[in-house]
């Protein structure tokens, strides 16, 4: 792999950047290999990274219907966050965020993740009974996380209005200052571009039609461009698992509905924290381009059309224009919507299933970005192994028989 | 202060009319019907601003939306700045004040240009990726200088003065451009009568006729325009909005339309007498059908500094020489690959300024404008490019070699051409990008060398927009795509084309296809060539990109940032796919189609948000009791959307009690003397059937085969998950009838529930369900004087035994028909009182009348939150979060667990995860502290000394002082706590400080219920 | 339907009643008189509110008895007696509005459960909890598209047609009893939002509230 | 932004007026007490989720507050059909008899006028029927 730095810049640059390497092959599919990974996004290229340089597991193919990165990867709002309320949905995030602090340097990518603080608001009493709960349960967590009034918000972000004026004024928030953004293309390209390196075959614009299965046990998938085997199958493929779940006879409880988030014109750096709302349901961050990146809310109804309703949008910028009246005047440039595989307690799905050897890792919903490095990780562990990681093993299927659910619906309402 | 480039007359610009305005601080004067752009134009201003990522100086490029380069900070005053105004599209008015957006010190003598020159070869697309990774500490400090590179315009820092809104319409037929399409389409559909609205972006209705030099009808094309505004706009069916964006196309044919009423009059919205206006308007407009007649867009030639100030698109220069009297140079160079774009030389020809040469990518350019500009002794280099233009700040010259377009090569001599100005044009792109916001494919065709929109349910492309290009055949398709689109809406319209206006035929000669322009040297070594003007991308860093194995336009489009600006693309797209198609040797439609995402063009925030901001950003829902509280001094409390009081402060001895006070007090004359409570937000709904009873015992966890007339009964409500939904009280008022009370906040979600099960499992069940929540006041009075303070004012016995604890009673009460209810939060002797909430306020103020002798003090929820948390009573969602079962509340005694109908949510309590004994349990907790009012939100673990991550068991649901026991107290969930009491448990806190508290019954004030009874 | 408890909500005599809007009349007053005002806002307080629901054809008999009215049978219908006082609107298949002069909603209810005996109904009194706001004048139609979505050209909404719809981010009953009248019937504890919302709405044409 | 046709209000009204319920035809277990855990948590949270034809539970909220059914793809989003509750659709993934049926069709005929007054609920309760609720 030709090493990134800045000083290959400057000697590329002085022979015209005419020997920059392909960044991973274009190679042809083999007739087997030990592992498959259904679905080339972050998650998907993460899986087959962590394979090959934790567990030295290399005959690894990423299956990839359209363009690697392409789905979700490309189209979220880029938190990265850990806060969570659950012991196991915690666990899981702060693995993926330990992994995150180094992960630009593991992957000489640099992936531009931006610990620049992300705020929770609370705008109610109850907001802030929720905000102490889940800010106590990360300290004793080991997660960084403090509660903030409004007057500290007001310090850390002094243009939003904080005022008792406002409909539902800001009470006080949540801050965990580890917590940031990052560049959502370059964390796929990058994690593409470490497993390429250590001879995984991405294998683009090559789509799986079924599952080959003998006996209970997954011996290989029927692709467009032909059959290939494996023993072991890792499903990672975001909104479109359910339709993969169905081609194998599993069934799993996730809805797939649009997410939408759109971004103002570049402005001049105005807002330097992450800032949510799960009251007035906005929130909003601005890129390093000078775009204030806003997400807007999930629509409620079935969708794999990457768009949703108009009206959704609205509520945002009504929320976003609330929180800071002095956006009014600026303006909104691009929207654009994602298919988000949403489970009933707004937790993924990390499982081995009753085919043997097939293994999904989805129900993500709005949260699936910034878990990207530890579902990653924890996932390859258990293709590995063939059974599920300690802090996999709580988002197995099962939960949705016994009633086990890690229901964060509760008390951290939208888990962006 | 001469406008160096304005000829003496044409143009549809007013010259009596002069505008002041300035630019960089410094003053102009242009004339009424100038956009900015044409002003700045007129004035020979040439740099007006500088890149994004090299810093070089940029002049204005285009006439409209497509305009990369001249993006302006405009207004005078803080709170009037709208960043990244494209000054193509802003209206001159008198006063305007406008900056580049990028330029430091300034955009004429700019420092950072320097770093671009010498940096810039360091910055190929995706440098970042591949530098600041070493030291990872120095990170967020890179990060911070490269921040400080960021944006275009500026936020501003005030308020906005403007308001905004939303006008909802609904039409047969929307048509989008008014252009002769448009115009053509318009008129079909308006003549059968159907409900029509047209829309324009520009300031004026006629798109490419307002600057075109051919005749309709046997006169100027303008007059034709005007005819046909005319009769639209006579007619009661149809909506004419000029300065009108349809910016997003929706499902089902629902297109947003940006009306920019003021922004061509003001840094601010006028006022007309005191009737203020809005500064925009967003119309939500549902259409049967759709005609598309947004034109197309001229692609620019990609040659080597084809960024230098002076290098045009040749349909810029011919609108602005015959629409705005600007002819934006001395001497001019055209580069071009069709005959449409002859037009600029003519045009220029006509003005009196010299056209050096045409060069023509074509080996044997003919049609009528090549003619013609043969005729005019033009000089005409065929099957030749400029390939490079010479000059710094302005253009210089242009470098012209012949060249094979086929090849990627240049196959003569370059000769150098001295002008100043540089027109090019290499084809057209139709301007679809409504057409794919549904999500719809564009299809490209090679006989257009464009994309044209795929099928769209319900919407007709015309003219332009359609790859059609001679006026007569644009009119004609406007025409008939109008006519379609009226059947198709439903309308009987005369299916025969109707009669089109006379327009001479042109003949055109066919155009070739050329992107890049090919350079001597090769594109990585050749001066930069740009593809997307505002992010600075350049052929060369596309094919850096596709060397480096990003192969769909979708990777190259985000590893070079082409087509991420404000313009999105509008010029470059097409240009780097085929840029991409020529690397990867894959034709532009094996490379990727271009998809485009709402906006068209951007909308300030301010417009989408419309009305639903400041006052009326969400609704405020009032009691009847409201103004009395407000008079009164209450605080308040969101709860939902509801304002509700939470707390009474009073003011002794000039000095306003804090919470803390006020609630102590407010809670000791509830226990000791007697309190009243506005309970009107509390959800009710009116059960009236024979099945009603049935339906209760379905849908609540407990029995209500028995409740008699009179009585009342308290129910939990599950989700089919056995998980706490809701609770409340509800009432037997006859056999068939019932009136149930639901939380303030769970109203509208249980009724909708309630008719859910009705609807749809249980339609057999006669019963019906109304909301009466606002029809009713209720008034809580309780505490031990609260029997006497009501028997002053009712005609109800109220003795103990005759109207019992859970009875209701109906009377008056203050002359007003009343129901009281004996039911209490509060664990005293209470009495709700339900009136008619017309006269509330009447029944309030004699309650208070009377209630001076026993000091009868108003509470808010905060006291009412103390009270009810002292006797054991839930709130649901702060006591339970959705993963509460009614057993782990403790409360079996609400089960019915031989009820025969399986009810909802009984199932899911024997399912394994809900049956298990350590689930989390509602108990009470004792601080061993009595000072410590525990932390609401405090987590609890049985042992202190672990270390994180700690075991967490539990967490405190409520907690408040006492002023009744004297010491905090606190409601929480632990693991198995119901077997627990007695047991310690700790709440490490942020502070250091670790509480130990006991576990105990949740029941703190009266364990027996005697109170309430009495 | 026997075994429901009918009550009577209004006082004898007239103990100081104050309608849905009091509080906003108390707080944000009226607007100044206007001499040319596009659009002319009137409360229509204290009338008789009730939901009526079951069986089209069994009420339609009871209706007629003792309204002398038909019950709109189509959706989204409105009828009206000669005075226009009384008036009956289809809300769902199964649900209507009758709103009356106030006082005369009790005896309505009893004469109605009389006539419907023992068939499955029922009849609900709202009139504390809600209010007619009509609005006339010519921007009274601009002013209702700034509010609501429905399509309220007069081809799609006629002279005698009510619909349930979105009303800013209230909801609302919205009616057109005559040519130049807009009825909206709108909730007690909205009652406030609605209002400044119509002023807000109606500023730039200029508004007067008769009272 | 959906323009969907309420088989009750009869006519085409805005989405805003209305709010998703999830998949249609749902049904609760007669005998809840006799399924297995797996039958229950089928019931509570396992649902169709097809890239394609999806019939669909809705509410007209602030319209008539019915429930009734929508037939739409969900990638297209186009409305393929709006049904009252006890009614069956008539075009299915199965049947879906290509892109010309798809445009056009709005209402399913038939059905009844009022849903929970007798004689219409004998008719939902009818044994033909069984699949048809929810």
């Amino acid at each position: 792999m030709q090493r990134y730095s800045g000083f290959g810049l400057v000697k590329h640059a002085l022979s015209h950047h005419e020997n920059w390497q392909r960044q991973w092959r274009n190679p042809t599919p083999k007739k087997e290999y030990d592992v498959i990974i259904v679905g080339g996004g972050g998650h998907g290229l993460a899986t087959a990274y962590y394979l090959a340089k934790e567990h030295g597991i290399t005959n690894v193919a990423v299956i990839e219907k359209g363009w690697l990165g392409g789905g979700n990867t490309a189209r979220n709002t880029t938190i990265v966050r850990s806060n969570y309320l659950w012991d196991e949905a915690a666990a899981l995030y702060e693995h993926s965020m330990k992994l995150w602090e180094g992960l630009s340097q593991d992957l000489n990518y640099n992936v531009m993740f931006s610990q620049r603080g992300v705020l929770n608001l609370g705008h109610t009493l109850q907001d802030m009974r929720d905000i102490q709960r889940r800010v106590n349960a990360n300290r004793l967590n080991g997660i960084d996380s403090e509660v903030l009034d409004a007057k500290g918000v007001q310090e850390l972000v002094p243009i939003m209005d904080c005022s008792k004026n406002a409909r539902y004024p800001v009470m006080g928030a949540s801050w965990q200052p580890r917590a940031g953004v990052a560049r959502h293309d370059a964390v796929a390209w990058g994690f593409a571009r470490g497993a390429d390196a250590r001879g995984v075959d991405i294998l683009q614009q090559t789509e799986v039609t079924g599952f080959k299965i003998l006996d209970g046990r997954v011996v290989g998938v029927h692709t467009n461009r032909g059959d290939i085997g494996a023993k072991t199958v890792g499903c990672v493929a975001a909104g479109n698992s359910g339709v993969l779940a169905k081609m194998a006879g599993i069934k799993l409880p996730l809805e797939s509905h649009p997410l939408q988030a759109l971004v103002s014109e570049p402005l001049k750096p105005i807002l330097d924290t992450v800032v949510m709302s799960n009251h007035v349901h906005g929130y909003i961050s601005q890129s390093d381009k000078g775009d204030l990146v806003i997400g807007a809310g999930i629509d409620g109804y079935l969708g794999y059309g990457q768009r949703g309703s108009y009206s959704t949008v609205e509520h945002t910028l009504q929320a976003i224009v609330e929180m800071f009246p002095i956006f009014s005047r600026v303006r909104m440039n691009r929207q654009w919507g994602g298919i988000v595989d949403t489970c009933p307690d707004a937790c993924p799905i990390l499982s081995a299933t009753s085919v043997k050897g097939l293994f999904f890792n989805c129900g993500w919903g709005t949260g699936g970005f910034k878990a990207t490095p530890g579902s990653g990780h924890v996932f390859a562990a258990s293709l590995a192994k063939g059974e599920m990681h300690p802090i996999a093993a709580p988002f197995s299927i099962d939960r949705f028989n016994t009633g086990a659910l890690v229901d964060e619906h509760g008390a951290a309402g939208v888990a962006h | 202060m001469s406008q160096v480039n304005r000829l003496s007359q044409g143009g549809r610009i007013d010259r009596s009319h002069q505008l002041h305005f300035t630019f960089n601080g410094k003053p102009y004067v242009g004339y009424a019907g100038d956009t900015l752009a044409s002003a700045l134009l007129a004035n020979g201003v040439d740099i007006v601003n500088r890149s994004f990522k090299y810093s070089r100086p940029r002049g204005i490029v285009a006439a409209g939306a497509e305009e990369p380069n001249a993006v302006v900070q405009l207004g005078a005053s803080e709170a009037a700045q709208v960043p990244n105004v494209r000054a193509t599209q802003q209206a001159l008015y008198e006063g305007l004040t406008a900056r580049s957006t990028n330029g430091w010190p300034n955009v004429q003598r700019d420092l950072m240009g320097m770093v671009g020159k010498l940096g810039g070869t360091f910055m190929p697309p995706g440098f970042y990726y591949k530098t600041f990774m070493a030291p990872a500490s120095l990170w967020m400090t890179y990060e911070k200088y490269i921040r400080k590179g960021a944006g275009l315009g500026r936020s501003p820092a005030e308020p906005d003065p403007d308001i905004y809104d939303h006008l909802n319409q609904h039409c047969d037929v929307l048509v989008i451009g008014a252009g002769p399409a448009g115009l053509a389409a318009a008129r079909t559909a308006a003549r059968s009568g159907a409900r029509v609205i047209l829309c324009d972006e520009q300031e004026t209705m006629g798109g490419s006729l307002l600057g075109s030099r051919e005749r309709i009808d046997e006169a100027p094309a303008a007059k034709w325009v005007d005819r046909v505004l005319d009769e639209l706009g006579s007619r009661d069916n149809v909506t004419l909005l000029p300065r009108t964006t349809a910016n997003g196309y929706h499902d089902h044919n629902f297109v947003t339309l940006h009306e920019r009423r003021t922004e061509h009059l003001a840094d601010s919205a006028p006022t007309f007498g005191s009737r203020r206006q809005v500064r925009s308007r967003l119309h939500r407009v549902r259409a049967r059908q759709v005609v598309l007649a947004t034109g197309a867009h001229e692609r620019p030639l990609v040659y080597a500094n084809n960024d230098v100030p002076g290098n045009l698109l040749a349909g810029a220069v011919s609108t602005y020489i015959r629409r705005y009297g600007v002819v934006p140079g001395r001497k001019l160079v055209l580069s071009a690959t069709n005959d449409h774009a002859y037009r600029a030389a003519l045009d220029w020809h006509e003005a009196g300024r010299e056209v050096v040469a045409i060069v023509d990518a074509r080996a044997n350019p003919k049609g009528d404008l090549v003619a013609k500009a043969q005729s005019l002794g033009i000089r005409i280099i065929t099957q030749s490019a400029v390939i490079e233009a010479k000059g710094a700040e302005r253009v210089s010259g242009a470098r012209v070699a012949k060249i094979d377009a086929k090849l990627f090569s240049v196959i003569g001599k370059v000769e150098e051409l001295a002008c100043d100005t540089l027109a090019s044009s290499g084809g057209y792109s139709p301007v679809i990008h409504l057409a794919s916001h549904t999500g719809t494919r564009p299809t490209w065709r090679d006989d257009i060398l464009g994309f044209v929109p795929g099928e769209v349910k319900g919407l007709t492309p015309a003219g332009g927009a359609h790859g059609i290009y001679a006026l007569n055949d644009v009119i004609r398709d406007g025409a008939e795509a109008g006519v379609r689109a009226t059947q198709a809406a439903g309308i009987d319209a005369d299916t025969d084309t109707p009669a089109l206006p006379k327009v001479a035929a042109r003949q055109d000669g066919e155009a070739c296809a050329l992107y890049q322009v090919p350079h001597e040297k090769q594109t990585m070594r050749a001066p930069k060539q740009f593809v997307d003007l505002q992010n600075d991308v350049t052929a060369a860093g596309i094919e850096l990109a596709t060397r480096e194995g990003f192969e769909s336009i979708e990777h190259v489009k985000r590893y070079t940032a082409m087509g991420f600006g404000t313009d999105q693309g509008k010029l470059g797209n097409i240009n780097g796919m085929a840029i991409a198609a020529r690397c990867l040797k894959r034709s532009i439609p094996e490379v990727g189609t271009t998809v485009f995402r709402p906006n068209y063009t951007p909308v300030t925030f301010g417009a989408i948000v419309g009305r639903h901001c400041r006052d009326l950003f969400d609704p405020e829902r009032y009691t009847a009791l409201h103004q009395w509280h407000v008079e009164h001094g209450a605080e308040f409390e969101d709860v939902g959307q509801w304002k509700r009081p939470w707390y009474f402060p009073r003011t002794v001895n000039g000095k306003q009690e804090s919470m803390h006070e006020a609630v102590a007090r407010e809670c000791l004359a509830v226990r000791e003397g007697v309190g009243i409570l506005d309970a009107s937000t509390l959800g009710k709904i009116d059960i009236q059937g024979p099945d009603a009873r049935e339906f209760l015992g379905r849908v609540y966890t407990n029995k209500w085969a028995k409740l008699a007339p009179g009585r009342v009964r308290y129910g939990l409500m599950c989700k089919d998950d056995g998980m706490l939904m809701d609770d409340g009280t509800t009432s037997c008022l006859g056999e068939n009838h019932f009136l149930m009370t639901t939380t303030t906040g769970g109203a509208a979600g249980v009724l909708e529930w309630l008719e859910l099960w009705h609807q749809t499992e249980w339609p057999e069940l006669q019963v019906y369900f109304n909301s009466v929540t606002d029809h009713w006041a209720t008034m809580t009075v309780t505490g031990p004087d609260a029997r006497k303070l009501l028997a002053e004012v009712t005609d109800i016995d109220l003795d103990k035994e005759q109207f019992k604890f859970m009875d209701w009673r109906e009377g008056t009460v203050a002359g007003v028909p009343a129901r009281v209810f004996r039911i209490s939060f509060t664990g005293e002797l209470a009495f709700e009182i339900n009136v008619q909430a017309n006269y509330a306020m009447h029944v309030w103020k004699t309650l208070f009348e009377h209630g001076k002798k026993y000091d009868l003090t108003p509470y808010g929820t905060e006291t009412m939150h103390v009270l009810r948390a002292e006797k054991g009573l839930i709130i649901v969602d702060q006591d339970t979060d959705g993963s509460v079962t009614p057993e782990d509340l403790g409360m079996q005694w609400a089960i019915g667990y031989d009820k025969p109908f399986s009810w909802i949510g009984k199932r899911a309590l024997s399912r394994p995860d809900t049956r298990r004994t350590d689930r989390k349990q509602f108990v009470g907790l004792k601080p061993k502290d009595p000072k410590v009012v525990l932390e609401e939100g405090a987590q609890i673990v049985f042992d202190p000394k672990q270390s994180i991550p700690m075991v967490m068991v539990g967490h405190v649901t409520s907690s408040y002082y006492s002023p009744s026991l004297g010491h905090g107290f606190a409601l929480a969930v632990v693991k198995g706590g119901h077997e627990r009491m007695g047991d310690t448990v700790y709440l490490p806190m942020a502070d250091g400080m670790v509480h130990e508290a006991e576990i105990v019954s949740p029941v703190f004030v009266d364990p027996k219920g005697e109170r309430q009874h009495v | 339907m026997s075994d429901v408890r009918e009550f009577n909500t209004r006082p004898a005599g007239s103990p100081g009643a104050e309608s849905p809007l009091a509080w906003s009349f108390q707080r944000q007053g009226t607007p100044p008189r206007e001499a040319k005002p596009g659009v002319t806002l009137r409360e229509k307080a204290f009338l008789g509110h009730l939901v009526l629901r079951g069986g089209a054809i069994v009420l339609d008999e009871a209706v007629r008895e003792t309204l002398g009215l038909a019950l709109p049978a189509r959706p989204n219908a409105l009828v009206q007696d000669a005075s226009g006082e009384r008036s009956i609107q289809w809300l769902a298949p199964d649900e209507w509005l009758v709103i009356v002069p106030g006082g005369e909603e009790f005896a309505l209810e009893s004469q109605l459960r009389q006539a419907l005996g023992q068939a499955h109904f029922s009849i609900v009194n709202v009139s504390g909890g809600q209010t007619v706001l009509t609005l006339r004048g010519e921007n009274a139609r601009e002013v209702l598209m700034k509010s609501t979505p429905y399509d309220i050209h007069p081809q799609a909404f006629p002279v005698g047609k009510g619909v349930s719809t979105v009303f800013a981010k209230a909801t609302v009953v919205l009616r057109r009893p005559a040519e130049d009248t807009w009825e909206l019937v709108i909730r007690r504890s909205f009652a406030d939002y609605c209002y400044r919302w119509l002023l807000d709405a109606a500023a730039e044409y200029g508004v007067i509230v008769e009272r | 932004m959906f323009h969907i046709y309420c088989p009750y209000c009869e006519e085409h009204r805005e989405e805003e007026e209305f709010h998703p319920k999830g998949q249609a035809h749902i049904q609760r277990p007669e005998d809840p007490e006799a399924c297995s855990d797996e039958a229950w948590g089928d019931y509570l949270f396992f649902r169709d989720n097809p890239r394609g034809v999806h019939h669909e539970l809705w509410v007209h909220a602030v319209g008539c507050r019915k429930f009734f059914n929508i037939t739409r793809h969900t990638v297209s989003y186009e409305i393929l059909e709006t049904y009252k509750m006890g009614e069956q659709p008539t075009i299915t993934a199965q049947n879906l008899p290509g892109k010309d049926k798809q445009s056009g069709v709005q209402a399913a005929s038939g059905g009844w006028q009022t849903v929970g007054a007798r004689p219409e609920s004998e008719a939902l309760n009818d044994a033909s029927n069984q699949g048809a609720r929810v």
